[in-house]
C-alpha cells in the first residue's frame, strides 16, 4: 500500500517538475530578452536534474544520481558561457 | 602550504571527494583518492590560485545555522509573492551594499550566501569602492536590509576568513 | 618460323625508332633522319623478303598472346592487299624521310618530327597488318593521334592547330564509329578475328546488326578517308609540313578508310544498303572534290582537293560492288599515291624556294626550277589521266565500271556522264595547277628568289615520277602481279580477269576520257582569269565544312552548359534538397511496395513526466527552427533545450552512459556554437516584412516546409515500426553473457566500446584527432572578415567607460565582472579532475569512461579559460593538446597492439582478477589501458579545437595588403 | 510511450531538415546537431524500448539477457555522438573560414538571395 | 512507470513527502519565472528550485537510498555542494551581463528620445 | 599465413594510424623528418599491399578471404577485417595513390600548410580500413576516419575556393553520414546483426512483414554510398571539390568515389546477391538508370568545363556513371571489365589531377603566396624558409614532358588506344555485348553514352590541351621538378603496363570477380574463422 502511494506520490512529484520544466521553457522560448532565456536555460537544467533524482528514487538505482551530478558539477558552464558572450560579446578573451 | 604538500586542507577534501564519489572507505580507495587529490591539487596549484586560510572557530557552525534557517525563510517568502501577490507591482530594486571584507574567498562564500537565498541577488562587486550592488525582490527597508547583512554574514565571515 | 619473325620485326621497328628518336637531342637531324631512313628500308627489305611466301592466296601469321579472356591478341596478318599497302606505307615514307630532311628547317625540333612520322608509320603498318579487327581499330585512333601531332606539328601557327585539332576530332569520332561497327561484327560473329569474319560474310549480311554496323564502319572509313560530308578536316590539314601532307594524304592516313573498305569488301559489300550508301558518297565527293579543287588558290589546297576527289572515286568504285571495280579500286590507290606524293613534295619545294604557294602569285617558274616543272608536269598529267601515265590506266578502269551495269537505279544512268565530267574537272585543275605555276611570265614579287631544289631533295619526286611513268607504260611487268596478289587476297576464286594493257581499243571509256581532257582545256582556256578572282568554289564552297564544324563544336558547348545549368546546381541548398527528395523516396519505395506495417509487440505505458519533457522538447526544437535565422543565439539555446530532453530520454531509456556522453557533449558544443557566433555577422533585418514574401521565396519555404514534414513523419513512421516489433534475435546477447566472465566489465556498453567493438572506437577517436588536427591547421590561417576583427561592440563600450572615468583602468569592469565568479570557477578545477578520473576509472563497471572523462576534464579546462582568459591561463597551465592527442592515439594502438607479443590478434584484452593487499580481488584489464588512450585523446582533441577557436580574438591580424582587399571585392 | 518517442524523433528530424535546407550556415549547423538528435534516438530504439534495465550486469555468471536493454546500440550512439560532436565542431570552424574569406555567412559563399 | 523502490513504510512516507514537497517549491519558483515581471525579478525565482526543493528531493533520495543500501549514502551532498557553489556564479554573470545590456539599451532609447517615463532607473 | 605474417591484415590500417599519431609528438619544424616518416610508410603500405595481393591470390587454389578477427572475439560478435582478392586490389590501387600523392606533394604542396602528412597518412587509413573491414558499423566508423580526413585535406593550402568547396563537400557528406547512420540501424533493428558476413546469413530469414523495413534501410544506405560514389542527381559537390583541393590531394581524392562503388559493389553482391530477389532488381535498376544519367551530366559537364580541374572533376563523374551502369546492368560478363576499367579510370584521374597543375601553372601562384604570407603576426614560419628548393630540380624540355604526358592523359581519359582506357572501355563493351540473348536498349544506351562520353573527353581535353600547350603565351616558361615528374611517370607507366600486360591483370580481375561473386565464400570464412585463443586469456 505504501509502495504504491510512494509511486504515485513520485509520478506526481515528476509531473510536477515537468510542468516546473515547462515553465522554465517557456521562458527560454518567450525571451523577451536572451538573458531571460539563459535563465530559463539554467532553470530547465536544474529541473531536470531534480528529475532524474527522482527517476533515481523510483527505480532504486544509483545510476541517476551520476547524471544528476554532471548537471550539479559541469551544467553551469554553459549557461556561464553564454552570460559571458552577452557581457563581453566572445566567450573566452 | 610547504612546497611538498601544496594545500594541504583541499588535498583531504578532495580525498573526502573521491570516498564519496566512491562510496567507499576501503584502503584501496583511500590510497587511489590520495593519489587522485594529489594529481588535481597540482592541477590547481598550476592556476596560482589566492592564497587562502580558514580560522576554524565557532564561526563556521553559527553561520551554517544561519544560512540555513534564513534560506527556509526566505524560501517562503520568495514563495508567497510568487503564488499570491498577483498584480501589484513589487518594490523590488537595487542597494548599494558598503563591505568592509576584502579576502576573495569571503566574498564568494558572501556571495554564495546572498545568491543561495531567494529575494536577494549579488550583482556586481566593485573593488574599488569596496561595495556590492544587490537586487532585492522584495524591497522594503533599505538600510535594515544592509545591517541584516553585515551584521549577520559578513561579521563572521571575516572571522572565519580574515 | 622464318617467316614470322621478320614479320613481327617488321611491325615493332617503327615504334622503336620512333621511341630512339624521341631521344635524340633536338639539334640531331641527321641522326634522326637516318635513323628514320633506315627503318623505313629495312622494313621494305624485309617486306619484298616476305613476297614470295604470299604468292597465291599465301597468309603470313604471326600471334603474341596478350589479352586471351577477351578474344584479343596481338595477331600479325600480311597478305596480298597488306603486302601493297604495306609497301606503299614504307615506300613512301622512306622517301618521304629523305625529302623531309632537307624540307625541314634546321631551326625545327627536327628529332620530334621524325619520332611522330615513324610513329604514324607503324601504326599504319599496324593497321594493315592487323589480323585482328580490334587490333585494326586500336592503330586506327593511333594514326588520328600521330597524324594529329603530326598536323600540329608547327603549333605555334594557329592554323596548324585548328586543322590538328578538326583532324583528330572527325577522325577519332569516325574511329569510335568504326570501333563499335567492329564490336558489333564481333557480336553476329563471335569473335574478331579476321579470318573468322572474313569467312562469315552471309550471316553477318543476314543478321539484323548489319545495317547499324555497316553505318557506323562506312561512317569511320569515311572520315578517315575524307569523303563527304567529312572531307573538310583534309584541307585544313595542309597547314602541316609538307611532308607530312605529302605522305599522310596521298599514300597512308586517307588510304586508311580505303583500306578497311577493301578488307571488309568481302564481308559487307554485296548488298542494297552498301551499294547505295558507297557509291553515293563516293560519286559526290568525287564530283564536290574535284569542283572544289578547281577553285583553291593554295598549290597544297588544290591537292587537297584534288586528293578529296580522287578517293571519292576509289570509293565509289568499291562501291559498285563488281570485283572488276575492286581491282579498279586498288590500282587506282596505288596509282594515286605514287602521283599525288610526287605532286605534293613538287608543291612543297616550290614552297620552299619561292615562299608561297598562292597560284596567283606563282607564274613562269619552269625557268627557275626547270627539273622540278618537268617532274611535276609528269605528275600532274598523270593524275589528269593522260595515257602512257598510270592514272590513265586506273581511270580508264573506272570509267569501263562507270558504264557497267550494276543496281539499275539512277545511279547506274547518270554515272557515265557524272564520270566524265569529274575527270574533265582533274584536267582543269591539273591544267591550271602546271600552267600558272610554271608558264606564263617571270613571277614578281615573291618572298625568295627561286631556284633549283638541292638534288637530294628532288629524288624522292624523280623516283616516284620515274613510277608513274613506268607503270603507265608497263603496267603487267611492274605493278601487274602485286596488284594480282593483292587482288587475289580479297577476292580468291572470285578473282575476274582483267587486263591492264595500255590499249583496249577504240572503245567508250577512251572516249570518254579524250572528251574529259579536251573539255577541261576548252574550259581552262576560257575560265582561266575569273578562276584567279574566285574566293572560294561556287555552290560547294557554301557547304562550309569548317564553319559548320566549328559552329556544330560551340553548339555542343553551349548546349551542354545550358543542359548542365538545367539538370546541375552548384549551390548547397539545391543539393541537399535532392539528396533528401531521393532519400525520402529511396526509403519510402519499400514501404509503398510492402504495405506499411506495425509488429504485435506490447507498447509501453506513457509516462506523463516524460511526455511533457517530449512537449518541451519538441517545441525547443520548433522554436530553433523558427528562430534560427535572426535569433542565432535564442536558436542555440533553443538547441540545449532539445538536447537536454533527448538526453533524458537516454536516461529514461536504459542508456545512462549515453546520457551522461550527450549532456557534457551538449555542454561542450553550446561553448564550441558560442566561439563561433562571436566571428559570425550581426544579422540583417528581415527583408521581406510580415508574410508579404515573394512568391519564390513563399515556393521555396514552403516545399522545403513539405520536405520537413515528409522526412519528419517518414522517420516517426519508421521509428513507430521498428518499436512495434519484438527484437530479433540479436548478436547482443553475446556481449551481455561474456562481458563479465570474459572481458570483466559489468558495464556492458563500455566492454563493447573498448572491448568487444574496440576498434570503432579506435577509429572513432581518430576521427576525433582528426577533426582537432584539422581546426588546428585551418586556423591557423584564418582570416575573419573585415568588420570582425574589431572586438566586440560590449568590450569596446566598456572599454571605453573605464577609459572616461579617471579611476578605472581600461580592462577593469571585466577584472570586476569576473572578480568572484573566478573564484568559484577555479575551485572547480580540481574537483572536476577528480570527477575526471573518476568516472574514468569506473567506466568498465559503471557509466563513464574515457570518452565522457576527456571530455569533463576539457570542460575544467575551458572553465578555467573562460574565468581568466586565454593568455593568462597559458601562462600558468601548459597545456599541449596536440601532444596529448599523439600520446592518446599510440597509448590505445599500443595496448591493442601488446597483444601481439601473446599471439594474439589486435586489440585482443588482457584482463585477470588480481588479488591486492589493500584492494581485494579486483579485475585488471587491459582495457582500461585503451580506456586512458581515448581519455587523453579526448582531453587534447577538445582542447585543441575549443583553443584554437578562443585565439582567434587575441591574434593580431595583418594589415591586409591591396591585393587581398581586391581579392575580398571580387 | 513508442508514439511519443517516435513523435519526438519525428519532429527533431523535421526541424533539422527545415535548418539544413536554409540559406545561412549557422542554420546548417543547428540543423545538422538536430538530425543527429533524431538519429542518435532512432539508433537507440532499433534496440526497442526498456526502462529500467541498463545494460550494467551483475558481476559473476550466468546472466539472463532479456533482463537488460540491448547494449549494442548504445555503443552504436555513443560513436555515433562523438562524430556529431567532431564533425560540428568541424563545420563550425569550416563556417567561420567561409565567412572570412567570402565575406558572408551564406552556404555558397555569395549572397545570392536574401 | 509507475514503480517504486520497495521501502519500508516509514521511509516511504517520508521520502514520498519529501519528494512532492520539494517538486512543488521548484514549481512554485519556476512558475515565478513565469510570472515575475522583469528579468531581475525572475532572477531570483528558481533559486527556490536551488535551494529548498533541491534539499528536499537530496535528501529524500539520501534517505531512499540508505535504507534500500543498509548504510548511510551521504554522496547526495555533493550535488548540494555543488549546486550550491555553482548557482551563484552564472546568476552573477548572468545578472550583470542584463544590467550592462539593459543600461545600453536605456542609453540608446536617452539618445532617441523614446524613453518611456515610468522606466525605472538602472544603476550605472 | 600465419604467426607474425597474420597480423599483416590490418597493417595498412595500422601503420599510417601509429606514424601519424607519432608525427604528432614533433612540432612543425621538424618537417624533413616527417617527410621521411610519411614516405616510408608509404612505401611499407605498397609493400605490405603487395604482399596481401599475393597472399589472397595463391597459384591455382580457389583462396579463401583472409580474416582477421579484431580483439580475437568470434565473427559476428566481434569485428572482423576481410581481405579478398577484390579488397587487396583496391588495397593496392590506394597504396599506389598514396605513394605518388605524397611523392608529389613533397614538390611544395606539404608545406602549403600544416599537418599535411598526418592528415594524408590517415586518409590512407580510412581508405584501407574501408576497404578491408567486414562490420557494417565499422564501415561506417572508417567512412568518417577519411571523410574527416578528406575535410582536413581539401582545405589545405586554403583560400576561398576551397573555403567554399569545402563547407558545401563537408555539409552534404555530414548529411550522408547521418543517412549511412539511419541505414544501419534500420538494418540491425530487423536483423540484429553488423557484421557483413552474418547479414548475409540472415537476410534471407527475415519475415515479409520485416522486408519493409530491411529494404528501406538498405536503400538509403544505398544513397549515402551514392553520394560518395558521385551518382547523378547526388554528385554535383564532387567537381568543385576536386578541383578546389590541391592537387596531390585531388589526385589522392580520386580513389574516394571508387570506395563508394566498391562498398556498393561488396554489399550488393554479398546481401542481394542471388536469391535476393527483388531487392537485387530494384538496386540494379537504380544503379542503372542513375549510372546513365551520371555518365550524361559527366559529359554535359567535360564539354562545358572552363578548366582542366572541372574537367577532370566531370571526368570522374562519368567514371562513376560507367561503373554504376555496367555494374547495374546485372551482365556478370561485364563485373571484371568495370573493375579493370575501375583501376585504369582511378590511375589516370589521378596522373591528370597531377598533371594539370604544372601545366596551368605560371604568373600568380596562390599557394606560393600563402605560404610566405601569414595572415596573423604571431605565425610561425620559419620552417619553411629553411629547406627551400632542397628538392625540385627542374627538369629539361619540360613542355615535351608535360605534353607528353598531357596526351597519356588524353588518352586514357577519352578510352582511346594506346592505353589501358581502350582496353578498359572495350572489355566493358564487349562484356555488355557478350550476352546470348538480345540486347536491351538499356544497354544500348550505355554503349551509346560511353562512346560520347569518351568523344566529349576528346573533343575538351583536346581543346584544352591546345590551349594549355601549344598556344603561346606571355607566361613564364613552363616549370616541371623532378618531384613532381616522377610520380606522374609512375602513375602513367603503370597505365602502360595494365596495357601492356592487360592479359595477367585482366585474368587476377576476373578470378577477383569470381571470389566476389561467391557469396558463400565470404560468408563461410568470416564466420568460421579461428581464434587465436579459446576466448581471451582464462583468468
Amino acid at each position: 500500500m505504501t509502495g504504491l502511494l510512494l509511486a504515485l506520490a513520485i509520478t506526481a512529484a515528476q509531473v510536477l517538475l515537468g510542468f516546473a520544466m515547462a515553465c522554465a521553457a517557456w521562458r527560454l522560448a518567450q525571451g523577451p530578452r536572451a538573458q531571460d532565456r539563459v535563465l530559463g536555460l539554467d532553470a530547465l537544467y536544474v529541473n531536470a536534474m531534480l528529475l532524474l533524482l527522482t527517476f533515481g528514487i523510483q527505480t532504486g538505482r544509483p545510476l541517476y544520481f551520476e547524471a544528476a551530478l554532471v548537471i550539479a558539477l559541469l551544467g553551469f558552464a554553459s549557461t556561464v558561457a553564454l552570460a559571458k558572450f552577452l557581457m563581453r560579446g566572445e566567450v573566452i578573451e | 602550504m610547504s612546497r611538498r604538500l601544496p594545500h594541504p586542507w583541499l588535498i583531504a577534501a578532495l580525498v573526502l571527494l573521491w570516498l564519496l564519489f566512491n562510496q567507499s572507505l576501503s584502503p584501496g580507495h583511500l590510497l587511489i583518492g590520495t593519489l587522485v587529490a594529489l594529481i588535481a591539487a597540482k592541477g590547481l596549484s598550476a592556476l596560482r590560485p589566492l592564497p587562502l586560510r580558514i580560522r576554524l572557530s565557532s564561526a563556521i557552525p553559527r553561520l551554517a545555522v544561519i544560512v540555513l534557517v534564513d534560506i527556509v525563510r526566505s524560501n517562503l517568502a520568495v514563495a508567497r509573492i510568487v503564488l499570491f501577490q498577483t498584480t501589484r507591482p513589487r518594490a523590488s530594486g537595487f542597494i548599494n551594499l558598503p563591505l568592509d571584507m576584502r579576502n576573495r574567498y569571503g566574498l564568494a562564500m558572501l556571495a554564495i550566501i546572498i545568491t543561495a537565498t531567494p529575494g536577494t541577488l549579488w550583482m556586481r562587486y566593485d573593488p574599488a569602492q569596496r561595495s556590492v550592488l544587490i537586487h532585492v525582490l522584495d524591497l522594503i527597508d533599505e538600510d535594515a536590509l544592509i545591517t541584516l547583512i553585515k551584521n549577520r554574514y559578513e561579521r563572521l565571515l571575516m572571522d572565519i576568513f580574515e | 618460323m622464318f617467316e614470322e619473325w621478320p614479320l613481327f620485326i617488321l611491325f615493332v621497328l617503327p615504334f622503336l625508332g620512333s621511341l630512339a628518336a624521341a631521344f635524340l637531342p633536338t639539334w640531331a637531324r641527321n641522326a634522326a633522319a637516318g635513323l628514320a631512313g633506315t627503318i623505313a628500308v629495312v622494313g621494305l627489305a624485309i617486306l619484298i623478303a616476305l613476297y614470295p611466301s604470299l604468292s597465291g592466296d599465301g597468309v603470313v601469321r604471326e600471334q603474341i598472346q596478350w589479352l586471351p579472356s577477351l578474344g584479343l591478341n596481338l595477331q600479325i596478318r600480311l597478305d596480298g592487299l597488306a603486302w601493297l599497302f604495306a609497301f606503299l606505307i614504307l615506300g613512301i615514307g622512306a622517301l618521304v624521310v629523305l625529302y623531309a630532311r632537307y624540307y625541314m628547317s634546321p631551326a625545327d625540333p627536327v628529332p620530334r618530327f621524325f619520332s611522330f612520322l615513324l610513329a604514324f608509320m607503324g601504326s599504319m603498318l599496324g593497321v594493315v597488318l592487323s589480323g585482328n579487327l580490334i587490333q585494326l581499330v586500336f592503330f586506327w585512333e593511333l594514326t588520328s593521334l600521330f597524324s594529329f601531332l603530326l598536323i600540329g606539328y608547327w603549333h605555334h601557327n594557329q592554323s596548324a592547330r585548328d586543322g590538328a585539332r578538326i583532324a583528330l576530332v572527325v577522325t577519332a569520332a569516325g574511329g569510335v564509329c568504326l570501333l563499335v561497327g567492329v564490336l558489333l561484327l564481333g557480336r553476329i560473329v563471335g569473335s574478331y578475328d579476321l579470318d573468322t569474319i572474313l569467312a562469315s560474310g552471309d550471316r553477318i549480311r543476314a543478321n539484323g546488326l548489319y545495317t547499324p554496323a555497316l553505318i557506323l564502319i562506312l561512317i569511320g572509313a569515311f572520315t578517315k578517308s575524307a569523303q563527304v560530308p567529312f572531307h573538310f578536316w583534309l584541307p585544313h590539314a595542309m597547314a602541316a609540313p609538307t611532308p607530312v601532307s605529302s605522305y599522310l594524304h596521298s599514300a597512308t592516313m586517307v588510304k586508311a578508310g580505303i583500306f578497311v573498305l577493301m578488307r571488309l569488301w568481302p564481308v559487307l559489300s554485296g548488298t542494297d544498303e552498301w551499294y547505295l550508301f558507297v557509291t553515293t558518297t563516293g560519286l559526290a565527293t568525287l564530283l564536290v572534290g574535284a569542283w572544289s579543287a578547281i577553285f583553291q588558290q593554295d598549290l597544297k589546297g588544290l591537292l587537297a582537293y584534288s586528293t578529296i576527289s580522287h578517293l571519292g572515286l576509289i570509293t565509289l568504285l568499291l562501291g559498285l560492288g563488281s570485283p572488276l571495280a575492286l581491282v579498279a579500286a586498288i590500282f587506282h590507290t596505288v596509282n594515286h599515291a605514287t602521283f599525288k606524293a610526287s605532286l605534293f613534295m613538287a608543291a612543297g619545294i616550290i614552297d620552299h624556294e619561292t615562299g608561297t604557294r598562292d597560284l596567283r602569285r606563282l607564274s613562269g617558274l619552269y625557268r627557275a626550277m626547270p627539273i622540278t616543272a618537268t617532274l611535276a608536269m609528269v605528275a600532274a598529267a598523270a593524275m589528269a589521266g593522260v595515257p602512257l601515265l598510270n592514272g590513265f590506266l586506273s581511270k580508264e578502269m573506272f570509267l569501263a565500271e562507270a558504264l557497267a551495269e550494276h543496281s539499275g537505279t539512277y545511279i547506274d544512268e547518270a554515272l557515265p556522264y557524272l564520270a566524265t565530267v569529274a575527270s574533265a574537272f582533274a584536267v582543269l585543275y591539273s591544267l591550271r595547277f602546271i600552267h600558272q605555276t610554271f608558264f606564263g611570265p617571270p613571277p614578281t614579287d615573291l618572298p625568295r628568289v627561286p631556284g633549283e631544289a638541292p638534288p637530294w631533295m628532288r629524288l624522292p619526286v624523280e623516283i616516284l615520277v620515274l613510277a608513274c611513268l613506268v607503270v603507265g607504260v608497263l603496267p603487267t611487268l611492274t605493278i601487274g602481279p602485286y596488284l594480282a596478289t593483292a587482288v587475289r587476297s580479297i577476292l580468291g576464286d572470285q578473282t575476274p580477269a582483267y587486263s591492264l594493257a595500255i590499249w583496249h581499243g577504240f572503245n567508250r571509256p577512251l572516249m570518254m576520257s579524250l572528251v574529259a581532257l579536251v573539255g577541261g582545256t576548252i574550259l581552262y582556256l576560257i575560265y582561266r582569269k575569273p578562276l584567279n578572282e574566285a574566293k572560294s568554289s561556287p555552290v560547294v564552297g557554301r557547304l562550309k565544312g569548317r564553319k559548320t564544324f566549328e559552329a556544330v563544336m560551340s553548339a555542343i558547348v553551349a548546349g551542354a552548359r545550358a543542359c548542365e545549368a538545367v539538370v546541375g546546381t552548384g549551390r548547397l541548398q539545391a543539393q541537399l534538397r535532392v539528396l533528401l527528395c531521393i532519400a525520402l523516396v529511396a526509403g519510402g519505395l519499400p514501404f509503398v511496395h510492402f504495405g506499411y506495417s506495425l509488429g504485435q509487440a506490447p507498447g509501453t505505458l506513457v509516462d506523463p513526466a516524460f511526455a511533457i519533457v517530449w512537449l518541451i522538447g519538441g517545441a525547443c526544437a520548433i522554436g530553433a527552427a523558427w528562430q534560427a535565422k535572426y535569433h542565432r543565439l535564442a536558436a542555440l539555446i533553443l538547441m540545449s533545450g532539445s538536447g537536454l530532453a533527448t538526453c533524458i530520454t537516454f536516461f529514461w531509456l536504459s542508456a545512462p552512459d549515453l546520457g551522461i556522453t550527450q549532456l557534457l557533449v551538449e555542454i561542450v558544443t553550446t561553448v564550441l556554437l558560442l566561439l563561433g557566433l562571436r566571428w559570425l555577422p550581426k544579422r540583417l533585418p528581415e527583408m521581406w516584412s510580415g508574410n508579404r514574401w515573394p512568391p519564390s521565396v513563399l515556393l521555396r519555404r514552403s516545399s522545403d516546409l513539405a520536405i520537413a514534414i515528409a522526412a519528419g513523419l517518414g522517420m516517426a513512421a519508421i521509428a513507430y515500426a521498428i518499436m512495434t516489433r519484438p527484437p530479433p534475435d540479436s548478436i547482443s546477447r553475446y556481449f551481455l553473457e561474456r562481458s563479465y566472465t570474459e572481458a570483466g566489465g559489468t558495464n556492458v556498453v563500455n566492454v563493447i566500446l573498448v572491448d568487444f567493438r574496440g576498434f570503432d572506437t579506435l577509429g572513432e577517436i581518430t576521427v576525433l584527432c582528426i577533426v582537432a588536427l584539422t581546426v588546428f591547421s585551418l586556423l591557423r590561417r584564418f582570416r575573419p572578415a573585415p568588420e570582425s576583427v574589431k572586438a566586440p561592440v560590449q568590450q569596446r563600450v566598456q572599454n571605453a567607460f573605464d577609459d572616461a572615468h579617471a579611476d578605472r583602468k581600461i580592462g577593469d569592469t571585466v577584472a570586476d565582472y569576473l572578480a568572484i565568479p573566478r573564484i568559484m570557477m577555479e575551485i572547480s578545477f580540481p574537483i572536476i579532475i577528480v570527477f575526471a578520473i573518476y568516472i574514468l576509472l569506473r567506466g568498465h563497471d559503471a557509466p563513464g569512461g574515457g570518452f565522457a572523462a576527456g571530455i569533463a576534464m576539457s570542460i575544467a579546462i575551458l572553465i578555467q579559460y573562460m574565468a581568466k582568459g586565454a593568455r593568462q591561463v597559458e601562462a600558468q597551465l601548459i597545456i599541449r593538446p596536440l601532444r596529448w592527442i599523439g600520446i592518446g592515439l599510440l597509448l590505445a594502438t599500443v595496448t591493442g597492439a601488446g597483444a601481439w607479443l601473446l599471439g594474439y590478434p589486435f586489440l585482443s584484452s588482457y584482463f585477470r582478477y588480481v588479488d591486492l593487499p589493500l584492494f581485494g580481488t579486483i579485475p585488471v584489464a587491459s582495457a582500461l589501458l585503451f580506456d586512458i588512450g581515448v581519455f587523453a585523446l579526448v582531453v587534447g582533441a577538445t582542447v585543441v579545437v575549443l583553443i584554437a577557436l578562443a585565439h582567434q580574438s587575441i591574434r593580431v591580424p595583418r594589415p591586409s595588403r591591396p591585393a587581398t582587399d581586391k581579392e575580398e571585392g571580387a | 510511450m513508442e508514439m511519443v518517442i517516435a513523435l519526438a524523433i519525428g519532429i527533431l528530424t523535421a526541424s533539422g531538415v527545415w535548418l539544413l535546407l536554409r540559406p545561412r550556415t549557422f542554420q546548417v549547423i543547428l540543423g545538422l546537431s538536430f538530425i543527429s538528435y533524431a538519429v542518435n534516438l532512432f539508433i537507440l530504439i532499433t534496440g526497442r524500448l526498456r526502462t529500467d534495465a541498463p545494460p550494467i550486469i551483475a558481476k559473476g555468471d550466468g546472466v539472463d539477457a532479456s533482463l537488460y536493454a540491448d547494449p549494442l546500440p548504445q555503443a552504436l550512439v555513443l560513436t555515433a555522438i562523438v562524430i556529431a560532436f567532431a564533425t560540428t565542431a568541424l563545420l563550425l570552424v569550416m563556417l567561420l573560414i567561409s565567412r572570412g574569406l567570402t565575406g558572408t555567412d551564406h552556404v555558397d559563399g555569395e549572397d545570392r538571395d536574401q | 512507470m509507475i514503480q517504486a523502490p520497495d521501502l519500508p513504510a516509514w521511509a516511504a512516507i517520508i521520502v514520498g513527502t519529501l519528494v512532492l514537497l520539494g517538486a512543488a517549491i521548484t514549481l512554485t519558483g519556476s512558475v515565478g519565472l513565469l510570472r515575475l515581471g522583469t528579468f531581475y525579478q525572475r532572477a531570483h525565482a528558481p533559486t527556490l528550485g536551488t535551494t529548498a526543493g533541491m534539499a528536499c528531493i537530496l535528501v529524500a533520495s539520501a534517505l531512499c537510498f540508505s535504507v534500500l543500501q543498509a548504510r548511510p549514502v551521504l554522496h547526495e551532498i555533493l550535488i548540494a555542494l555543488f549546486v550550491t557553489a555553482t548557482t551563484p556564479v552564472t546568476l552573477m554573470l548572468l545578472a550583470r551581463a542584463a544590467l550592462y545590456r539593459d543600461r545600453e539599451e536605456q542609453v540608446a532609447a536617452e539618445a532617441a528620445g523614446t524613453r518611456k517615463k515610468g522606466d525605472t532607473d538602472l544603476p550605472a | 599465413m600465419s604467426g607474425w605474417a597474420a597480423h599483416l591484415v590490418i597493417a595498412p590500417i595500422l601503420l599510417p594510424l601509429v606514424v601519424s599519431a607519432a608525427m604528432l609528438l614533433f612540432d612543425e619544424r621538424r618537417r624533413k623528418l616527417k617527410r621521411w616518416m610519411s614516405f616510408a610508410t608509404t612505401g611499407a603500405l605498397l609493400a605490405i599491399a603487395i604482399i596481401l595481393l599475393r597472399a589472397t591470390d595463391p597459384y591455382g587454389v580457389a583462396a579463401a578471404p583472409l580474416v582477421y578477427l579484431l580483439g580475437d572475439w568470434p565473427a559476428p560478435f566481434g569485428i572482423v577485417l576481410v581481405v579478398d582478392r577484390l579488397s587487396a586490389l583496391m588495397l593496392l590501387l590506394t597504396s599506389v595513390l598514396g605513394f605518388t600523392s605524397l611523392f608529389y606533394s613533397m614538390a611544395r604542396w606539404d608545406r602549403a600548410g600544416p599537418r599535411f602528412h598526418a592528415l594524408f597518412l590517415l586518409l590512407l587509413m580510412g581508405v584501407n580500413g574501408a576497404f578491408l573491414t567486414g562490420d557494417i558499423f565499422n564501415l561506417f566508423v572508417f567512412f568518417e576516419v577519411l571523410l574527416a580526413a578528406s575535410y582536413g585535406l581539401v582545405l589545405h593550402g586554403s583560400g576561398t575556393d576551397r573555403a567554399r568547396a569545402g563547407l558545401h563537400y563537408v555539409a552534404i557528406n555530414v548529411a550522408t553520414s547521418l543517412l549511412f547512420l539511419i541505414g544501419v540501424s534500420l538494418i540491425y533493428s530487423v536483423t540484429g546483426t553488423l557484421n557483413m558476413a552474418d547479414l548475409a546469413a540472415r537476410i534471407p530469414l527475415v519475415p515479409r512483414e520485416d522486408l519493409m523495413l530491411l529494404e528501406g534501410g538498405a536503400a538509403i544506405l544505398g544513397i549515402a554510398f551514392l553520394v560518395k560514389a558521385g551518382m547523378w542527381p547526388l554528385c554535383f559537390w564532387l567537381p568543385g571539390t576536386y578541383a578546389a583541393a590541391a592537387p596531390p590531394v585531388a589526385a589522392m581524392f580520386a580513389i574516394l568515389s571508387k570506395v563508394g562503388i566498391y562498398v556498393i559493389l561488396r554489399l550488393t553482391t554479398l546481401l542481394f546477391g542471388d536469391g535476393a530477389g527483388r531487392a537485387a532488381d530494384f538496386a540494379d535498376e537504380w544503379m542503372l538508370f542513375g549510372g546513365l544519367a551520371t555518365i550524361l551530366y559527366g559529359t554535359l559537364g567535360v564539354l562545358s568545363s572552363q578548366t582542366l580541374v572541372r574537367l577532370a572533376g566531370h571526368y570522374v563523374l562519368i567514371s562513376t556513371g560507367i561503373l554504376l551502369a555496367a555494374l547495374g546492368t546485372g551482365q556478370s560478363t561485364v563485373v571484371a571489365a568495370a573493375l579493370f576499367y575501375l583501376v585504369s579510370s582511378t590511375l589516370a584521374v589521378s596522373a591528370f589531377y597531377l598533371i594539370i597543375e604544372p601545366i596551368g601553372r605560371g604568373g600568380e601562384d596562390e599557394v606560393a603566396q600563402a605560404i610566405a604570407e601569414p595572415v596573423f603576426e604571431d605565425e610561425y614560419i620559419g620552417a619553411l624558409e629553411e629547406e627551400e628548393d632542397e628538392i625540385g630540380i627542374a627538369i629539361p624540355a619540360t613542355l615535351a614532358v608535360l605534353g607528353g604526358g598531357f596526351i597519356f592523359c588524353a588518352l586514357l581519359l577519352s578510352g582511346l588506344p594506346p592505353l589501358s582506357g581502350f582496353i578498359a572501355k572495350f572489355a566493358i563493351i564487349d562484356g555488355l555485348l557478350r550476352g546470348d540473348g538480345a540486347v536491351p536498349p538499356t544497354v544500348w544506351a550505355l554503349i551509346t553514352l560511353i562512346i560520347l562520353s569518351g568523344l566529349a573527353t576528346v573533343v575538351a581535353m583536346t581543346r584544352a590541351g591546345i590551349d594549355l600547350i601549344w598556344t603561346p603565351t606571355e607566361r613564364p616558361q613552363l616549370q616541371l621538378s623532378i618531384v613532381e615528374a616522377i610520380p606522374i611517370g609512375i602513375l602513367l607507366a603503370l597505365c602502360l603496363a595494365l596495357m601492356v600486360q592487360a592479359g595477367a591483370v585482366m585474368e587476377y580481375i576476373e578470378r577477383a570477380a569470381r571470389t566476389l561473386g561467391d557469396a558463400a565464400l565470404y560468408t563461410s570464412a568470416a564466420l568460421d574463422a579461428p581464434r587465436a585463443g579459446d576466448g581471451a586469456i582464462a583468468p
